[in-house]
């Protein structure tokens, strides 16, 4: 893949420009949003779908249980809220009235992680992963650019069950390929190495990236994994990678508990146990700030993953 | 004389009855027949409700006993759908969801004896690797049930979403929902109530099994609901109040439903009911909410519950 | 002597009014330089709200500025409690919690005005490291705030208990709790409704900030509440209408809340706002619910705003 | 310690004889209930102090935010109703309104995991741990028995925080010392070994303990830990012990996504990367069925730990 910054663009928009495609395309694409119409960016699904769009109010617990409802009526109901509440506030209803009853719902996530910036902790969730990755059925999904956001939204009406489909507010690099076709549970190999590996997942793969033309001045080899799919995880991918590299960073914008890295770490420590080191979360909640601001607060920075992979190539050796 | 005068006299006196009766009592007139009949069916699932939970010493006997008067009306009355052709996303069917999943028995035995599943099916409930899971649920694919419930307070949001679908697709069956009274302690009712109510969703119907019991005691002690009729008339819709536990009235409440949906507003059947009704030991006591009888306390109960159309 | 009559008379007259005037009639005219005093105060505020929203280009400006006079009024004039004293579990004082913790500006103005931090620290809100969160939170240690909102629809809980406490500890100070309307459609409010007005938690005064507004247009359009009256009142609460934009009325009601307490009934003011009240640009849309202004927008808002009391 | 049983009991039965002694002790302990004082076994609390006893109807959400209230009126309450409705009906709740808020407030959760039995998945929650764990500041207790509930429910009184205790439906053996204390965050050593380490959590104590007399028969001497708090995790013991058995099984009542086994493997991954085996729910819903049935269906049963623990031996071996 050629890494080159096209411009910077929200996932979000590309989620809306995506939801948008799949209405002209598919008439039983339908949409609900929790009063977060802008924010989500489903005002163009809204203005020309005026009658697949439902606006449900803030009652995000509702909206889950009429999404299930919509698919009996064979329609494919897209939720939008921020991803705090498409998850923490709604956990049992997507457990009990989606996941464990199959239902063919997308919910989709905005404002995940600590880069929605200003509004603060209540906002940055950082749990929205391990919640859902913890449901039987569930498949995670958590693309890394505008681009991908928008391939993953029309691959996920494709897919049969319920999806969560987790993006952020911040414009970020866009730089995956226009148009490319989204493989739910995928890796998606980005650059081939042997030192280490890298596997990183939504806004952290731009920054994994960066921190990888640092590495390669500092000589050191580094193959890169987009882990867009947190589950089903590519356990095959994975495990063909660290055969050969031995040593491994993650990198998410998530807590360290519950997280991507959590789910690597666990597969490696059942079939090859080797070192990880783990850039993310560290048990803290989250504040205001500029997105930018709080990724060094908190250490999700292109330099933290540098360094993280210098532990981690060092602990290999020392064996 | 006398007597063809008194036959003239009382024929007229019966066509003046007719003329000025509310049809639905007409109707009820004509409908004795099936009155009597969905009793005795109602009867027989009360049976299967205790053999049920006392086969496998758990489950919830009282609710289920309590709406045993309505599942039969629904199931073998007014539910306009094919049993035996069960697709989950069906069109042109009334759909029924079951909130208050916990008297799952009454469901499974309603499902079971209007066609859904076989019969022998019912011994298995909440046996491991069974269909017939402790709440309704749609993992195991088991005929008749749409959504997982037991968690209380989604249904309603569910049946919501259904009844939206069913306008989108303009197909004008019905969607009914069936709740607890406790169970409208939970927000999430309110929210559903609160969209349904404000977006005028009239093909939906809910119903409250209004026994005034929850686990821990009366629901008027517990968390006291004040005036719900008026509550939910707040909240836009209109109520239907009911004996649940009189049959004629359960079957003629439903069809005044069905007649006045598509007029502009949900409606709610707010249902008196007896839990435990039709077990002697079992009315009067929120006690048998969730507790199973012993061999004895079968037996009582059977010996008060004739056996109408046949043990499973 | 015309003049002598003239003065008699009216004097009696005044008397008379006096004497049939209800007693809040009367105060809220001996309140009269009050309410221009606290008028002032509210202007003051205002300012800041559009200041700080402005500084770091993001919040909450419109629902802040509609409830700027209901923050002077509590925190210059209702609440009974000690703001250079804060203590997070205080007994005998007069509580505050904002459920729609969105409106932190006009929160943070008050307390800061009122005494509880610096004021100087407004310039840090929304800033790294600062203890003035986007939305009002504990962690950081903000003297006046009690406990972390945000995510909507659970600060009437919160405050519930908080009520609950008081009553247990003999305490017979109130509590108060600010809402949005858009928040209303949360089913977490529906459940502390439904405990306070069933367990007459009357030491407890829900506020809602009734400006019709949300992120996505009119309250009516998005889910509308209907009426909102008759929900509280079926949900066995005592409501109290009022305009929110009134100082004096704003003032009064809240003393009339209070002596209404422990009358049995939690009590609700039912206050109508304007969103963006005070800035004209700002006023009859939802557009600027959480957006911030421009320099010129800043510019022409505070050309608005008389300072009164001197900016931070 | 002796690892005979005393008696079956029921380890919520254990929270309610703490309960209601804290009650009789603590004059600030209030308890909170959602229409399941019985199963909570609060009717004693309730009973003696009703005047500190509320019931709030089935209302989880109101529940959690009332909690947070009362302790601005310096109570410490203890709330009380069944895993799923403690944690992941509520999450966001918990979340904002107490462990953001750092309120002082004790969730206790009952019926948690398969073994509630009939009632079937849509109560069998499996991913309470890996939810409580992932919020700061959270304090996440899971005791063994019944006697050590009990001692968990009056420290956990003592400890300044939010805590979540969890415990379980059926009658299990009661092994552990009466009136021990509890002490948060400690490790519990049941046995020294050198071959392979057990840490086993909750009603898979026990049968870690049976899996250890069917190794020891086969000549294999098992080191086993109760990790009865899995946050804080006690990273000092687990440590030092994997550094003497290096291999591991890990045992669980709960999903493998996201629970105490994926902590130890993070934290091994992170410091010492070893073999690790874990037996826990893989990634399926509950079923109705009797608790010990549903224990075989599931793989928690003492042999598949026995299993578990060969297979880690064997892993660790081969090397
Ligand atoms: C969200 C949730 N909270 C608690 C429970 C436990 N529970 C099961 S049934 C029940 C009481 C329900 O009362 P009601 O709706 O009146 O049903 P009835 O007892 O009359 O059958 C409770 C609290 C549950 N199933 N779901
Ligand atoms: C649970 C939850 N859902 C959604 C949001 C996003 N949100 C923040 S403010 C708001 C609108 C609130 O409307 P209202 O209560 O009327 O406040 P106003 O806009 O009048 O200030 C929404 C949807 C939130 N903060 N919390
Ligand atoms: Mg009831
Ligand atoms: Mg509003």
């Amino acid at each position: 893949m050629e890494l080159i910054i096209q411009n910077y663009q929200d996932t979000r928009s590309g989620f809306g420009a995506g939801l948008v495609e799949l209405g002209r395309t598919n008439p039983r694409i339908v949409a609900l949003c929790a009063d977060l119409t802008g924010s989500l960016k489903m005002d163009a699904f809204k203005k020309e779908f005026p009658e697949r769009f439902f606006q449900v109010g803030i009652s995000e617990a509702n909206m889950m249980g009429m999404a299930a409802g919509l698919t009996i009526g064979d329609y494919i109901p897209f939720t939008g809220t921020f991803a705090n509440f498409s998850t923490g506030r709604v956990y049992d209803q997507i457990r009990q009235s989606i996941a464990y009853s199959g239902k063919n719902v997308k919910i989709c996530a905005s404002h995940a992680g600590i880069t929605l910036g200003e509004d603060g902790a209540t906002h940055q969730i950082l749990e929205d992963i391990g919640m859902m990755k913890m449901l039987p059925g569930m498949t995670v999904v958590v693309p890394c650019d505008y681009n991908q956001t928008k391939a993953a939204t029309i691959a996920v009406a494709d897919h049969q069950g319920p999806v969560y489909l987790r993006f952020g507010r911040p414009k970020v690099p866009n730089f995956t390929p226009e148009n490319s076709v989204f493989e739910i549970g995928k890796a998606q190999l980005i650059k081939e190495g042997k030192d280490v590996t890298i596997f990183a997942t939504g806004h952290l793969v731009w920054k994994a990236v960066e921190a990888m033309r640092k590495l390669r001045e500092k000589g050191i080899d580094v193959e890169l994994f987009n882990i867009h799919t947190i589950k089903p995880l590519d356990e095959k991918s994975i495990m063909e990678s660290v055969k050969k590299t031995r040593c491994i960073v993650t990198a998410e914008e998530h807590q360290k508990y519950g997280g991507m890295g959590e789910s690597i770490a666990s597969l490696l420590s059942r079939h090859l146990p080797l070192p990880i080191e783990m850039v993310a979360v560290n048990d803290r909640f989250g504040q205001s700030g500029k997105p930018e601001e709080l990724l060094a607060e908190y250490g999700l920075e292109a330099q933290n993953i540098v360094e993280a992979a210098m532990r981690v190539i060092n602990r290999k050796e020392i064996g | 004389m006398q007597n063809e005068k008194l036959i003239i006299y009382s024929t007229f006196a019966f066509l003046l009855i007719v003329r000025f009766s509310p049809i639905t009592t007409l109707l009820s007139l004509i409908k004795m027949p099936e009155i009597k009949e969905l009793n005795r069916i109602a009867s027989q699932i009360r049976r299967d409700i205790v053999r049920m939970v006392h086969a496998c010493q758990s489950g919830h006997p009282g609710g289920s006993l309590g709406c045993a008067d309505l599942f039969t009306a629904l199931f073998f009355s007014e539910l306009q759908h094919k049993p035996w052709n069960f697709n989950m996303d069906v069109q042109g069917e009334d759909l029924f969801f079951l909130s208050n999943g916990h008297i799952s028995p009454v469901y499974y035995s309603a499902l079971a004896r209007s066609g859904f599943f076989p019969l022998s099916e019912l011994a298995t409930f909440r046996r491991i690797h069974s269909r017939l899971q402790g709440h309704p649920a749609t993992l195991e694919g088991l005929p008749g049930v749409r959504v997982a419930t037991g968690s209380l307070g989604q249904g309603l949001s569910v049946a919501l979403g259904a009844a939206i679908a069913k306008r989108l697709n303009k197909d004008d069956s019905l969607v009914f929902v069936l709740m607890g009274d406790g169970e409208q302690q939970e927000g999430q009712i309110w929210e559903a109530a609160l969209h349904a109510g404000s977006r005028q969703i009239d093909n939906l119907i809910g119903i409250i099994d209004y026994n005034d019991k929850q686990i821990d005691g009366p629901v008027n002690e517990v968390m006291p609901l004040g005036n719900l009729r008026a509550k939910y008339e707040s909240f836009g819709w209109k109520v239907i109040p009911l004996n649940g536990n009189d049959m004629e009235e359960v079957v003629e409440k439903l069809k005044l439903a069905r007649k006045e949906a598509f007029s502009g507003q949900p409606q709610l059947l707010l249902m008196k009911t007896e839990m435990g009704q039709g077990v002697d030991f079992m009315m009067g006591t929120h006690k048998w909410h969730g507790v199973a009888p012993n061999d004895e306390q079968l037996a009582s109960a059977l010996a008060q519950l004739e056996e109408t159309i046949g043990d499973y």
